[in-house]
């Protein structure tokens, strides 16, 4: 009896550290200086950003890698972090390892990362940028109009108009994005 | 020879008060701190915000910008201008239309999208800041295009 | 052997159950939904908050009452979080149950919150709001003015200046603040 | 009766022309919809953004705000433009401070702090839109104060 409290606690302290460990490794794989560690990253996309509004702007409030590619939520976190395994995959083969061969590959990421924020009904822009703190009155005449006006009357969502505003666009992408639907 | 050098220093004396003068005027962005001083840096003129089209001041004037244009980009592959002020996007934005005359070559001939040499759409339209002019002028705007 | 191994896996969940569930609840009690839960929030400073900046802006962003009241680290939050308990004590008692009890308590309060936040430099500020994200050309000139030269002059944090942009400023607040070196 | 008649209904006429002149110049917020229609909203127009100090315009005028007061409270506890403008803060601050005539009653009396009469800076000193005159004026300011 004795023993089976002391082997009891052992799994216990076991257990904590373990789901403590899991989740501090998970939290330091959703970091920017996680994600700039690929050189892919680091050198096309990271530097686009750094000429964005979600980069430097006027209240220093910024948005980092994760805050727009990663779900807050847990389960959805999990999911996506689950997918990223194939990043990995194409990390070791070498699928973008420099900048002619990511420019050619450019237009199909950006669709699937434009089809998932769709799908989710830009969940992630929404997790910093609520409808409800939006303050139209402070906005430019053509930002009232395309967020009280026409964005309600057509059902879109954030992501629908705002694509390019924090990466490159890919060229052709317009048309290509109609075709997907986007 | 001295007769040559009388009228010579003279005009070159006028040059020179004439630069003097002029250089008093027409300031660098650092004004008249020496070079071994630290100037002020100039005044910060943040850009204008959205406003109702501005109204032209002659004819064959390239209408300004009156919005934002902050990270728009025009290069090789993306023409953000053109997101909204292409034909097929105009109305749906509720934009200016760009204008049929950039369709055309340097030789007259129309072409099926928009010049090259017009592709650069900064280049001509600019936007505004709330700025003092430079230079006062006195310049109307022919009746044909002042409302 | 056997038993003892499945005692350990017991063990283990309790464990990881144990842990997730503090930490979730944890999360909870991090929530504007919860501080206003109590009428002393949800009367007072919540309601003077929803006039600010924070509350409703032109890109929608943000900030609820942890946000700036609770840090973010884990043992900082922790702390905070047992000294907290005091406010349970007083919740019980009383103290601040009226608007006018509220309102008598407010300058200690206020004392209280701008000494914690700038004995540790902001940090609550600057988890949002980071200095090299700030462009200051998009300020207006007296913040520009602050923020380049005379908060680097003077070696200031930014609860140094930025008082009572969340909620009311006490009576007399100026010369109390000067009189606790705030 | 009768001879009376006839420059009444007269001048009547002259009135409701004269009204419906001045109905169709001077404009409700909601302009000429009718009440059982939804009119468009006014357009919006954004506070002016902080600026040098804005010239009088004639002895007397109170000082226009140069720069955004948005959310700066003033009441009976708390004076937001004091904690620049006042006698004790304005230098750090480098603004400009508030005015002797602020701490005189309407008796001519001086007072030791902000004359009551004084304290509500906005009843006086008002920021700027960048907004069209309703209406044209060619008032000039006096020598004294245009610099």
């Amino acid at each position: 009896m004795k023993t089976s409290f002391k082997v009891l606690v052992l799994g216990f302290i076991i257990g904590v550290m373990f789901w403590g460990g899991f989740n501090w490794t998970l939290e330091l794989t959703n970091t920017e200086s996680f994600c700039i560690s690929c050189h892919e990253m680091k050198e096309n996309v990271y530097m686009e950003y750094q000429n964005t509004i979600h980069y430097n702007n006027r209240s220093g409030v910024r948005a980092t890698c994760p805050d727009c590619h990663v779900p807050k939520e847990w389960l959805y976190k999990i999911k996506r972090k689950i997918q990223a395994s194939n990043e990995l995959y194409h990390k070791v083969l070498g699928t973008i390892d420099t900048p002619e061969k990511f420019e050619a590959k450019r237009l199909e990421l950006a669709l699937h990362e434009w089809q998932r924020m769709k799908s989710a009904d830009s969940r992630e822009c929404r997790n910093c940028h609520d409808e409800e703190s939006m303050d139209y009155t402070k906005q430019g005449r053509r930002a009232i109009y395309a967020h009280s006006e026409e964005a309600k009357k057509t059902d879109k969502t954030c992501i629908d108009c705002h694509k390019g505003i924090a990466h490159s666009l890919p060229a052709n992408w317009e048309q290509a994005a109609k075709d997907a639907g986007l | 020879m001295k007769k040559r050098f009388v009228p010579l220093s003279f005009l070159m004396l006028l040059l020179a008060t004439t630069l003097t003068l002029y250089a008093e005027e027409l300031q660098s962005l650092r004004g008249n701190t020496p070079l071994s001083e630290e100037s002020m840096p100039a005044e910060n003129k943040p850009w204008a915000k959205d406003s109702e089209p501005i109204a032209r001041n002659y004819v064959q004037q390239p209408p300004l910008i009156p919005h934002l244009v902050e990270g728009y980009v025009v290069n090789i592959k993306f023409n953000k201008c053109m997101s909204c002020h292409s034909w097929t996007n105009y109305q749906q934005n509720r934009a200016t239309k760009i204008s049929q005359t950039h369709f055309k070559d340097r030789d007259g001939n129309d072409l099926a999208t928009v010049s090259p040499r017009r592709y650069f759409c900064t280049q001509c339209h600019v936007p505004q800041v709330n700025a003092e002019a430079l230079i006062e002028n006195t310049f109307k705007p022919v009746e044909a295009v002042s409302q």
